[in-house]
């Protein structure tokens, strides 16, 4: 009975929520835009080096937090695979003999390859970039998985590690470059901003899709485990 | 009235529908798939709202793309706790914790 | 005016299976819901001339989060079946409990 | 010179976190002695150009506001990278003796150490409401990570819990800042601030500040929003206790309160700060109360933390439509006291940690008779106390002091009332942990002495706690140092 009313209550509370939060938009929108910020975009395009707007703010005009994202996909990928104790990563359940899957896998790696590569490659100009190229990649490494295929890069070993650092190492050399020349962090010589990015974008397609790979593989687990501070045992 | 403004009320929806959801549901997995609505729901209103002012914003959108990654290790990290969490004590919620009452994640 | 239509109908459907995931009973069940949501969230994008967000969540919001969550789902099982999996196959979960 | 120390401040730890995470944890260890050096020499670069020239914007990438991220690199901002310089090191150089090394998970301590250490910066920096917002989860899931770093059961669930709050805490301020930009079109926060001056109040109600200031309250734990924060903070590791309650906490209540002081004024109301005060109090109150009826050590620092943190949350009200010397009073208040207390509870868990690793038992009367072995670290317990409990001389005292002056000052008598009763209560908890210590208790035999490293480290803390007291003048004259170029860009 309680547990009924309190669920009715919050109910409530989640609507009114959503009846003030829709009310608000409402009473935003009434009032002309203020932004003059698309405008700006377009003016400075032409200084990002990339052709594709959302590209230039990621990797150029927003990248600091484009770096510190990065970050936070490295964190987890630490953190997951500091779950997972076992010398490795391979978790014999996960290999299933499906002959359905088996012909997935013909087909479809193979293409999932291309199109994560057509994606990185049109980041530039067009809608794509390593966010995507690297979900289809990773995607690519859960099918090979899932089908047995022996990955023995994901071993937590120094490989591992590397292969999670790479991006966001690179990212963070090619931010640092410009301190030496004595510009601001982060800024690229307008010159060399377009083979800096791909240079970037592609490092990062790698990473991330390792940070996700890893972080599928590393989920199944083992039972060491830290006694509590003060626990004898 | 325009497209952008209807998403971006379909957006606050999503945004209730979430919190209840975070708020009252106790299987984690669950409360994962609320955030992750939630989430979509607060990207709804980030693009839906300036686009309903000024067309498309690449700002934005580049903004939401961030978001959706932060989302998926959060997710992920989230993931692995749990079945850890599940490996070592059998259970898939806060619940049933000797000495406190409340399973909310306040 | 047909598209106006079109639109209500996605919105509509959003919201749907955004409850259908939560509250569906079965939990394998509200998975699949989610990931049919991830999708439908990978179409409005599209018709929010948002592109790169549409590839990104149809490779990311569905796909992969898809995978991982239903991946989980195998392992936990759904509530209903934990005690039943607890008392059949004690071994499963080694010394954690103790 | 300036630039250096930026990209050096913004480099080191996130190159840091990429060195350690190839290397085991010894090496990791030394590395990361080499990482503080350069840390703590670069924030102190830093802290000595600001107090001598005033603070600047910093453009990252060499784009303006609008469009790029500038950070703001102000008096207060460095007191905070200093402050964390400071803590951060001391936790690091503890964790490095205090940590099992033969654990071979425990590698991963040191990435995820510094990965923490980038994103309070970024915080302390920050002048982007999204850029924040990412240093937030860049935070908040490095904390997760460390609480979790090896845990049993009780451990996961504190970290899983830890995780979805401080989720459903980024996802409301989330929301508040894309509230922001429909309205204002811009994600900079004095490029808000310089509309407002502008123009009149806009149409849409304070919800986004609300949503804003509700997700953070969360993460910083407030009264009643903190019943995650206990199990998470008593549970982990001290150096990662220490770290979470001297640091993590501070910067969501960081950015609220620069969110706050930037847009109170025009978007917020006289309830609502109020309210925000009341809840403060609460936080006082009850924490304390809860730290009296805590049977584990750990639990009783960690309900401490909450009670500290509810002091923080004065500075709504005391900030609110008063006058302009009132309100300064009150933000030097609040600033000495996330200070003293970063410091004093730092030392409080570092000194926690080694009482519980002498006795071998996590529990409060476990102490009964430890006094007899006249261990070093119960001494640094209490130093720290003493700042905890607001007695002169100590930093805690000066906040305190500070902040009586502002609610007298203002006419807003009973948050005086809420200081007292804070007070008082702290000295309960606290000196319940000395009395039992003081027990007599001749069974106790065992009783092991840590290395004279892990002890001194939160003497040292516990030190800075009490001496902030002499030197909070010259703090506070850096905090309100002008801008050497005036105005938003």
């Amino acid at each position: 009975m309680i547990r009924a009313l309190r669920t009715c209550f919050i109910a409530l509370a989640c609507i009114a929520f959503s009846a003030v939060l829709a009310a608000n938009i409402w009473a935003i929108a009434g009032v002309p835009g203020q932004g003059a910020l698309p405008q700006l975009l377009s003016e400075n395009m032409s200084r990002s080096g990339v052709e594709h707007p959302v590209t230039a703010v990621l990797l150029n005009f927003r990248s600091y937090d484009t770096l510190l994202e990065i970050g936070v996909l490295v964190i987890a990928g630490i953190a997951g695979i500091s779950m997972s104790k076992t010398t490795s990563l391979e978790d014999p359940e996960l290999r299933t003999s499906d002959p359905l899957l088996y012909a997935l896998q013909r087909w479809f790696i193979p293409l999932m390859l291309v199109l994560a590569g057509y994606l990185l490659w049109a980041g530039a100009d067009r809608p794509g970039g390593a966010f995507q190229a690297g979900a289809v990649l990773a995607a690519t490494g859960v099918l090979m998985r899932l089908g047995g295929i022996p990955m023995d890069f994901l071993r937590p070993g120094l490989l591992l590690r590397l292969g999670l650092m790479l991006g966001f190492s690179v990212f963070l050399l090619a931010a640092v470059v410009s301190v030496i020349g004595g510009d601001a962090f982060l800024a690229y010589p307008p010159d060399m901003a377009k083979p800096l990015i791909l240079v970037v974008e592609s490092v990062l397609t790698l990473s991330i899709a390792m940070v996700l790979l890893a972080l599928f593989v590393s989920a199944p687990v083992n039972d060491a485990e830290d006694p509590e501070e003060g626990d004898p045992s | 009235m325009t497209l952008s403004l209807l998403y971006a009320m379909a957006g606050a929806a999503l945004c209730g529908i979430g919190l209840f959801g975070l708020l009252r549901l106790s299987h984690l997995l669950r409360r994962l798939l609320a955030f992750n609505i939630m989430g979509s729901g607060v990207f709804l209103i980030m693009v839906g709202l300036p686009q309903h002012q000024s067309g498309p914003d690449p700002v934005p959108q580049a903004l939401v793309l961030t978001g959706i990654v932060v989302a998926i290790a959060a997710t992920a990290l989230a993931v692995v706790l749990i079945r850890r969490y599940y490996h070592q004590s059998g259970m898939t919620s806060l619940e049933g914790e000797s000495g406190s009452r409340e399973g909310g994640p306040l | 005016m047909i598209e106006w239509l079109l639109d209500g109908l996605l919105v509509l459907a959003l919201l749907a299976t955004a409850a259908g995931a939560l509250f569906s009973r079965d939990l394998f069940r509200a998975v699949v819901v989610f990931i049919a949501f991830g999708l439908l969230m990978a179409v409005v994008w599209v018709r929010l001339q948002a592109p790169d967000i549409a590839l990104a969540e149809a490779a990311i919001g569905a796909g992969l989060t898809g995978v991982l969550l239903l991946d989980a789902v195998r392992h936990l099982g759904n509530g209903r079946q934990k005690a039943l999996r607890k008392t059949r196959d004690p071994s499963e979960r080694g010394s954690g409990q103790s | 010179m300036t630039l250096w120390l930026m990209a050096g401040l913004l480099f080191t730890p996130l190159a840091w976190a990429v060195l350690t995470l190839l290397t085991d944890f010894v090496w990791g260890r030394r590395v990361t002695w080499v990482g503080i050096l350069v840390q703590v020499f670069v924030s102190l670069g830093l802290w000595l150009t600001i107090a001598q020239n005033g603070g600047f914007y910093y453009d990252l990438g060499g784009w303006g506001a609008p469009l790029g991220i500038e950070l703001r690199v102000d008096g207060l901002a460095v007191t905070f990278v200093l402050l964390t310089a400071a803590v951060a090191s001391a936790c690091g150089l503890h964790a490095g003796v205090y940590i099992d090394r033969h654990k071979p998970w425990h590698r991963y301590f040191w990435p995820l150490f510094w990965f923490l250490w980038s994103g309070l910066n970024a915080v302390w920096l920050g002048g982007d409401l999204f850029n924040l917002y990412v240093g937030l989860e860049l935070i908040s899931l490095s904390a997760v990570g460390l609480v979790a770093l090896g845990g049993n059961a009780n451990a996961l669930r504190a970290s899983v819990r830890y995780l979805l709050a401080a989720l459903l805490g980024s996802l409301a301020y989330l929301l508040g800042v894309a509230l922001i930009y429909g309205q204002f079109g811009t994600l900079s926060i004095a490029g808000v601030v310089a509309w407002l001056d502008n123009h009149s109040a806009p149409a849409g109600p304070g919800l986004a500040l609300a949503l804003m200031i509700t997700g953070l309250a969360l993460k910083t734990a407030l009264f009643p929003l903190h019943r995650w924060l206990p199990p998470a903070h008593g549970i982990a590791k001290s150096p990662v206790s220490a770290l979470l309650s001297a640091l993590v906490v501070k910067a969501s209540f960081y950015i609220a309160a620069r969110l706050w002081l930037a847009f109170g004024e025009s978007l917020g109301s006289l309830a609502a700060a109020q309210m925000v005060g009341l809840l403060g109090g609460a936080a006082v109150v009850w924490g304390s109360w809860l730290a009296c009826k805590q049977a584990q050590l750990k639990q009783v620092v960690a309900y401490s933390s909450v009670a500290q943190i509810g002091y923080l949350f004065l500075l709504f009200p005391l900030t609110y439509s008063v006058s302009e010397s009132i309100s300064l009073q009150a933000q030097q208040g609040i600033t000495l006291q996330v200070i003293s207390h970063a410091l004093a509870k730092a030392a409080m868990f570092l000194a926690a940690g080694n009482l519980i690793l002498s006795v071998g038992s996590s529990r409060v009367d476990a102490l009964a008779g430890v006094s007899r072995f006249l261990p070093f670290s119960l001494f640094s317990f209490g130093l720290a106390g003493v700042s905890l409990m607001s007695l002169p001389p100590s930093g805690g005292f000066a906040a305190k002091w500070l902040l009586l002056q502002a609610s007298l000052g203002s006419g807003q008598w009973w948050w005086a009332l809420v200081l007292l009763a804070g007070g008082l209560l702290s000295a309960a908890y606290l000196f319940r942990v000395y009395r039992a210590s003081f027990a007599e208790n001749p069974e106790t035999d065992r009783f092991f002495h840590p290395s004279k490293s892990l002890e001194i480290i939160p003497m040292v803390l516990a030190l800075m706690a009490l001496g902030l007291e002499f030197v909070s003048e010259q703090v506070l004259s850096v905090m309100a140092l002008p801008f050497a170029e005036e105005g938003a860009p």
